[in-house]
């Protein structure tokens, strides 16, 4: 009954913990937040539920293993400082689309890094709880 | 070439072993794929670094502000001779440990993530000696030495991860001490730009440069392995995989090197902040140890690392003389350095191949069985001795000249006793494995070109740069450290 | 101000290494937490110290209101976090590993993989 | 010829291509022997020159140039090099025809030679000692040519570490000279001449070319490692250890002597070197039971003798050196074949198991019988003509060098009879049955005949013209401005004479009586130290102590790496700030709030809890608080950024601190330091953190510059379209840091996830 009870709030938090982090993640630009900080918001909404389900739990709800989402993130946040290049800038230059979207290569480079680190600490982890059990 | 194009080649040095990493994992189980893209991308990291060669050649020191900001806001790469020269040295010295690593480390369990580290370890090296900003050097140091911890920890044994705990607590110690060094130096000139900091930073008060630099020689002498802050390194290198050991000997204490190199020509001049007896005492007593160390030991790979702390006293003893002579030596003793350490630890590794272990002592017969190794081993013993006419016969000339012009007789005394006791300690391990006919069969007498074409190849480098060294010196005299103008125009001259 | 916290960050950083030159494994993780925060303590010090001042550009304006803290301490201290948060973890791992090798906490306890000099053969 | 398997390449040559690699073998060695033919008969064309060189390349900034000289004395020794040299080769094709390894052996010769002759010719004086360390190298190879055998290894060693010293002083000593002329050329530094000692690095320079010439040329007390060269094959010992490579020491002395020799240091050095090596290594000689180690020492009294003669830079003195140079290469080469030809025949050299040698080596005896004649100083022999020349120096230099150089000479009479007389010429015994005869090789007989002869005949009839293109010109480069001396065969009955004539008598009666000799000089020497000993004990020494070193250095321990570390660290920075002598100024502490006060007593009391506490759940807390004060720090001081992250970060780590520390045993288990090593870690610990108070506080105090943070205020928004200034440094301005730091966290999940997966199969198994 009480396992119930915390399966559920876990879910409900963890749940609510992914919507923060991206919530941080994308007004980290204006706002305290960003990438790295959102990431981590998120890592503990995964250790939540990793801890009310099982680590399996959580690498299936992932679909993706933790290390590629790593990797993704890691080549996403290359892939944007090279659009700079793309139009003869250097590497990083910040390339903006401003009349469509407020969006810019930054913003990419900041969800690389999100997703780097999520995937870098889900690793470790998953890893690490699977291990000791 | 136009400017984009060479702002893009600044970079590539760093961003290819990521990407070449970045694919390589994703390769997953197919480690054919993993196994042709390595050599792939280590040989378009060799051709950009030759472009980088070239462009420096062309145009003296060439940079880029990454984000397109002005310097010194942004961080700034930054290629000249010296920077450009050991990329070269690294990719080449990188390209060839990989194609011994794809042969060599095959049947350890996780193969891909140890080419992963390595690239991982060459992406660092080359953003070391490349950038323009110390924080981003303290960055590619992290790099660095994640990569190492990753090398050094896959697929290890108990006595692997002991040697691995003392290397990683110890440059741990090394990595704080930096970070705090850099956040004082920012704080007193507000700086982080290496020209910037050049400027900025013979401003400060001499009674506090003292302070300043000694954290920061403190950080860099760990990092090179110079006495008494060695002890990471023979407690680790020789337990890592042969090709692994390589790469090691070859790249992260020499990343320490360049820094000394460029901190204290470019930021603080080594004279002003009165660490140079100090430095002069450290390099003497770093050879000796070294080469104790070597003599010491009973095995192949010991006796190898022992001896990259021996060449790393040379290498702080060029800078100790701190005179435009000794700066060159030290360019050409490190350029030397590298490829012999890889050379040397490569024998080492095909050694092990085909003993399974590193005792020479029961070793025998490979002059013999294996004419091929002998020949390159026998050279890189006596280039590793500073013997006429190879590669470490100039560097130590040099050093030895420009030793003895500052008035270092001491020093350059203990230098070519080392010279002579490493060659001692070499032939050891030649007379013992090599002339002594083997017990029993004796070795294998196939030539395995995976491990003898790369040592071949970077015997071959050492004895051109033996035999003709013209080129190296003049490039390494042009490096012109200790007037650093064109370089700080470089680095700044984008804002301008 | 900056001097009050020199002298903390002076006393942690004595209290982390004092730490780390212990034989027990977890108190040299103790220690290494320890002085890593301080040293990014001190680099916030070193970088001047403000008040309630954040750097954050206020909606319709196109600057911070002066006397706005330095923001570059603060992005290195965010980079230095980030990679010790990564050493540290590894650091961690790494120190399970080696208890369950050698079932045994004590840093000191672990020679037989180093390069000591006594099994020579001479001559 | 004889010829033989081929084992150029060690194994692997199939039989299909067997005759093909014997052809090429057969051309190789044409070309190695006709190679020093051909030099010969370009050394001959060329006339002395002092100031003639050839210049090849050049590097001005370091004088390094690759250029040669030809004067008298690169001459007299590229002659002697190259005309020995093509003998030894012819030789060798006989010697070691049928051996393994053939062409390597003769590749190793030529090498050697051309090293030999850049040597004597070298202009430069880095060219000269690449060239030194050269012929070190090839010697190395050649002695240990024979590798199977363990004395060969040993004493190819001990010789490249013995002469591979003496080639690290001739390298400082080649700098030193440089520096004090001004210029590495030669004919720069000669024609400055003496001037160059009013420097006051004059002696170490010269104390270092000493060195350097006294390890190659086997001086007392370096000559140990002449005779274990003799594990190399003996026509490695006829060309190298006798003829030429032992003769590089005396040709830097000649060649240095118009510098120094004005010097009392260079005389008496020289002259005591000299002498004590003439006179130990004679007595040594005596004491050798194997033929060839006899004429090692013997070449070790020559040696000495030569040093003693360039000590004095009289000019009969000199023209003695040039002819004993010339006389000793010929009639020593040709002796040592001769023994070569006896262990070939015989399988032995021990002096008491031949005899009777003589009439199945007929063609050999006979070239012993004319080189020992030579030995000995029979007219008309070129080793008369020098020993007249030594007796005529020796009478005007007074009567101790007279003495030393007669008991040498005699010796060397004495050791000629006996190296001829024993082995070829006594009764029969049962080795002579068994010897095979080897004449039929021709190569054998005729090289030692050709130079035996040659010893002879040129006094004889071209005395005028050894005179003339030989000694006359390397006289004057080795002592320029002197007066010349001619050359008489004969010149009536002279004091020298009768003092040849009593050498003579003296060395035949030794001779006549040889096994008490040679039985007393064993029993009174042989308690002495033996110089090979002392170098083995102490190559052991040096490795003993290495290993003590390396002992304590790399003991092991951890904590003991770490406080060797951070106590170096400690007294440094504490030095740096006591020398610095800023006294840190408190005064601003007055006027902080208590809420600091507070946040910093917190601090430092979850610092002591964590040091003090041995309750693992007490640190983590402690640890806990001290994180989550450190966030309220960084929101008081405007980075709310860093707080947000800083908690998250402390709140993860001590999760996994926690995960971790539950699989391990409390922190009251393990041993600790004892007190007295914990009262140093203190030390070192406060050091440290006062140190970092104190920097903190001077850094503080000086004024700060706020270019760059300014710029990244005015552009975050005009430019980079953010209003966090800290997030747009990370995501933009300083975008590289941050791509560096998700690389580093990257990489260490995957290594700690290697690390952890490894560790479960590991734990599976």
């Amino acid at each position: 009954m009480n396992l119930l009870i915390l399966k559920t709030a876990s879910h409900m938090v963890s749940g609510l913990m992914l919507v923060f982090s991206v919530f941080l993640l994308l007004r980290g630009h204006h706002e305290a937040g960003g990438g790295f900080i959102g990431a981590l918001i998120a890592v503990i909404g995964f250790g939540l539920l990793m801890i009310a389900e099982s680590p399996a739990y959580v690498r299936r709800r992932l679909r993706f293993p933790p290390e590629a989402i790593a990797l993704f993130g890691l080549a996403l946040c290359l892939l944007s400082g090279l659009v700079g290049p793309l139009f003869g800038y250097p590497f990083l230059t910040g390339v903006w689309w401003k009349d469509i979207l407020p969006l810019g290569t930054p913003l990419f480079f900041d969800i690389g890094v999100y997703l780097a680190v999520i995937g870098a600490v889900l690793t470790i982890l998953l890893a690490l709880d699977e291990e000791l059990d | 070439m136009s400017s984009s194009l060479t702002s893009l080649l600044l970079v590539l040095p760093v961003l290819l072993p990521l990407v070449s990493s970045l694919l390589i994992f994703s390769c997953g189980k197919h480690h054919r794929l993993a196994n042709n893209l390595l050599p792939l991308f280590a040989l378009l990291h060799l051709v950009v670094a030759v472009a980088l060669v070239v462009q420096v050649e062309q145009l003296g020191p060439v940079s880029v502000n990454l984000g397109n900001w002005p310097a010194p806001f942004a961080i700034s790469f930054i290629a000249d001779r010296l920077s450009s020269i050991l990329v070269l040295t690294t990719s080449l010295v990188a390209l060839l440990v990989m194609i011994t690593a794809r042969h060599d480390l095959a049947d350890q369990p996780n193969y891909l993530l140890h080419l992963v580290g390595m690239n991982v370890l060459v992406a660092g090296v080359c953003g070391a000696f490349m950038t323009g900003d110390l924080f981003n050097l303290y960055v590619w140091f992290e790099v660095i030495l994640i990569g190492s911890f990753v090398l050094m920890t896959l697929d290890s044994d108990r006595n692997r991860i002991e040697g691995a705990t003392k290397y990683v607590a110890l440059n741990l110690v090394s990595t704080l001490v930096f970070l705090l060094a850099i956040g004082l130096l920012y704080g007193a000139t507000g700086a982080l730009n290496l020209a910037d900091l050049h400027t900025r930073a013979s401003e400060l008060p001499v009674e506090y440069r003292l302070l300043i630099a000694s954290l920061f020689m403190f950080g860099f002498a760990i990092k090179a392995a110079v006495f008494p802050l060695y002890s990471w390194l023979p407690a680790s290198y020789h337990l890592l995989p042969g090709a692994t050991a390589a790469l090691f000997a070859a790249l992260p204490t020499k990343v320490g090197i360049y820094a000394m190199l460029r901190f204290f020509s470019l930021v603080m001049p080594l004279p002003e902040t009165g660490l140079q007896p100090v430095l002069a005492w450290l390099a003497a007593l770093t050879m000796l140890v070294g080469v104790a160390g070597a003599l010491a030991q009973p095995d192949v790979r010991r006796k190898m690392s022992f001896l990259i702390i021996a060449s790393i006293g040379y290498l702080v003893m060029g800078i100790a003389i701190f005179t435009p002579l000794s700066i060159t030596g030290t360019i050409f003793y490190l350029v030397h350095a590298m490829v012999l350490k890889a050379l040397l630890l490569l024998v080492a590794a095909r050694m092990n191949s085909l003993y399974g272990h590193d005792d020479f002592e029961n070793m025998g017969g490979l002059a013999k069985a294996q004419p091929l190794l002998a020949v390159c081993f026998l050279i890189a013993i006596f280039s590793m001795a500073g013997f006429p006419p190879f590669s470490g016969f100039w560097g130590k000339f040099i050093l030895v000249r420009a030793g003895i012009e500052a008035g270092y007789g001491a020093l350059v005394g203990v230098a070519l006793l080392v010279g002579l006791l490493t060659l001692f300690a070499l032939l050891r391990i030649w007379t013992r494995a090599f002339w002594r006919t083997a017990e029993g069969d004796g070795p294998d007498t196939d030539i395995d070109w995976n491990y003898d074409g790369p040592i071949l190849v970077l015997t071959l480098i050492s004895l051109a740069l033996g035999l003709y060294m013209v080129p190296l010196y003049e490039w390494a005299a042009g490096a012109n450290l200790l007037n650093p103008t064109d370089y700080v125009d470089a680095l700044l001259g984008a804002s301008r | 101000m900056e001097a009050l916290w020199a002298i903390v960050i002076g006393i942690i950083i004595a209290g982390g290494i004092y730490l780390m030159l212990e034989r027990h494994i977890l108190r040299f993780l103790f220690g290494l937490m320890l002085v890593s925060n301080a040293v990014n303590l001190a680099i916030l010090t070193a970088g001047r110290m403000t008040v309630g001042a954040p750097v954050l550009i206020e909606a319709g304006e196109y600057l911070p209101t002066p006397g706005y803290a330095n923001p570059i301490p603060q992005a290195l201290i965010l980079t230095a976090i980030v990679i010790g948060f990564g050493l540290l973890i590894f650091v961690m791992v790494l120190a399970h590993r080696l208890f369950r090798e050698r079932k045994t906490t004590d840093v000191d306890d672990m020679q037989d993989s180093d390069s000591g000099g006594d099994e020579c053969h001479l001559r | 010829m004889e010829g033989g398997p081929v084992h150029f390449c060690g194994p692997g040559h199939s039989q299909m291509t067997q005759s093909a690699n014997r052809s090429l073998e057969l051309v190789l060695l044409g070309i190695f022997t006709l190679l020093p033919l051909f030099l010969l008969a370009l050394v001959l064309r060329l006339d002395a020159m002092p100031g003639q060189v050839l210049a090849l390349a050049h590097i001005a900034d370091l004088d390094f140039a690759l250029a040669f000289r030809f004067d008298g004395l690169s001459l007299l020794f590229a002659g002697l090099i190259t005309f020995i040299g093509f003998l030894i080769q012819l030789y060798s094709l006989g010697y070691m025809a049928g051996k393994p390894g053939r062409l390597l052996f003769h590749l190793y010769l030529t090498l050697f030679m051309l090293s030999m002759l850049g040597l004597v010719m070298a202009e430069n004086l880095v060219l000269l000692f690449i060239f030194w360390e050269l012929t070190t190298l090839t010697s190395f190879l050649l002695i240990g040519f024979t590798h199977e055998q363990f004395v060969a290894r040993r004493n190819a060693v001990q010789a490249a570490v013995v002469t591979g010293a003496g080639g690290l002083c001739l390298l400082a000593a080649a700098v030193l000279l440089g520096q004090m002329a001004g210029t590495y050329q030669l004919s720069g530094i000669l024609v400055q001449g003496s001037a160059l000692l009013d420097d006051p690095l004059a002696v170490p320079c010269l104390l270092l070319i000493l060195l350097a010439a006294f390890t190659k040329s086997a001086q007392f007390p370096f000559h140990f490692w002449l005779p274990g060269a003799m594990a190399a094959p003996t026509p490695v010992s006829a060309y190298l250890h006798s003829a030429t490579m032992v003769k590089a020491g005396i040709y830097l002395l000649a060649r240095m002597s118009p510098v120094f020799s004005e010097m009392d240091l260079w005389f008496w050095s020289l002259a005591i070197a000299g002498g004590v090596t003439a006179l130990w290594t004679a007595l040594m000689a005596l004491r050798q039971t194997d033929l060839k180690l006899m004429l090692a020492y013997s070449t070790n009294t020559i040696l000495g003798a030569l040093t003693l003669l360039l000590a004095t830079g009289h000019k009969y003195a000199m023209v003695a050196a040039m002819l004993l140079i010339v006389a000793h290469a010929f009639y020593k080469a040709s002796l040592f074949m001769v023994i070569g030809n006896i262990d070939k025949a015989t399988g032995t050299r021990e002096y008491g198991k031949l005899a009777g040698l003589g009439t199945g080596m007929v063609i050999t005896l006979g070239c012993a019988v004319i080189a020992g004649l030579s030995k000995a100083g029979f007219p008309p022999t070129f080793g008369f003509l020098s020993k007249e020349y030594i007796y005529k120096a020796g009478f005007e230099l007074g009567w101790l060098f007279l003495l030393v150089l007669f008991l040498a000479n005699a010796i060397m009479v004495c050791l000629a009879a006996v190296i001829v007389h024993r082995p070829f010429l006594s009764r029969a015994n049962e080795t002579h049955a068994k010897a095979k005869p080897i004449e039929h090789i021709w190569v054998l007989w005729m090289a030692p005949l050709i130079l035996a002869i040659g010893g002879i005949l040129v006094p004889f009839l071209l005395l005028g013209w050894v005179e003339e293109r030989l000694v006359t010109p390397a006289f004057f480069a080795a002592a320029p401005g002197m007066e010349e001396v001619h050359l008489h065969l004969w010149e009536g009955f002279s004091p020298a004479l009768l003092l040849s004539l009593a050498t003579l008598a003296t060395g035949l009666l030794m001779a006549w009586v040889y096994e008490h000799v040679s039985r007393g000089v064993h029993s009174s020497t042989h308690r002495l130290p033996v110089a090979s000993e002392v170098y083995f004990s102490l190559m052991t020494g040096i490795r003993k102590l290495s290993s003590l070193i390396t002992d304590n250095l790399q003991h092991g321990r951890l904590t003991g790496y770490l406080l060797t570390f951070l106590g170096a660290l400690s007294l440094m920075v504490s030095y740096a700030v006591w020398s610095s002598g800023h006294l840190p100024d408190f005064s601003p502490l007055a006027n902080i709030s208590y809420v600091y006060w507070s946040l910093a007593a917190l601090l430092v009391m979850s610092v002591v809890v964590v040091i003090r506490s041995n309750s693992r759940l007490l640190c983590v807390c402690a640890l806990g608080i001290f994180g989550f004060i450190t966030t309220l720090m960084y929101m008081l001081y405007s980075a709310p950024d860093v707080a947000k992250t800083q908690l998250l970060v402390e709140t993860l780590l001590i999760v996994f601190l926690a995960i971790i520390m539950r699989r391990m045993p409390p922190l009251r288990s393990g041993p600790r330091h004892g007190p007295g090593r914990r009262a140093v870690n203190l030390a070192v610990a406060c050091l440290l953190g006062g140190s970092v108070t104190v920097a903190l506080l001077v850094v503080t105090s000086l004024p700060f510059n706020s270019q760059v943070p300014d710029f990244y205020a005015a552009q975050s928004y005009v430019s980079a379209h953010g209003r966090n200034v800290v997030n747009v440094i990370l995501v933009d301005f300083r975008a590289f840091d941050t791509l560096g730091e998700a690389l580093v966290v990257v990489v260490a999940g995957l290594a700690a996830w290697a690390l952890l997966r490894t560790g479960t199969s590991g734990a599976k198994k």
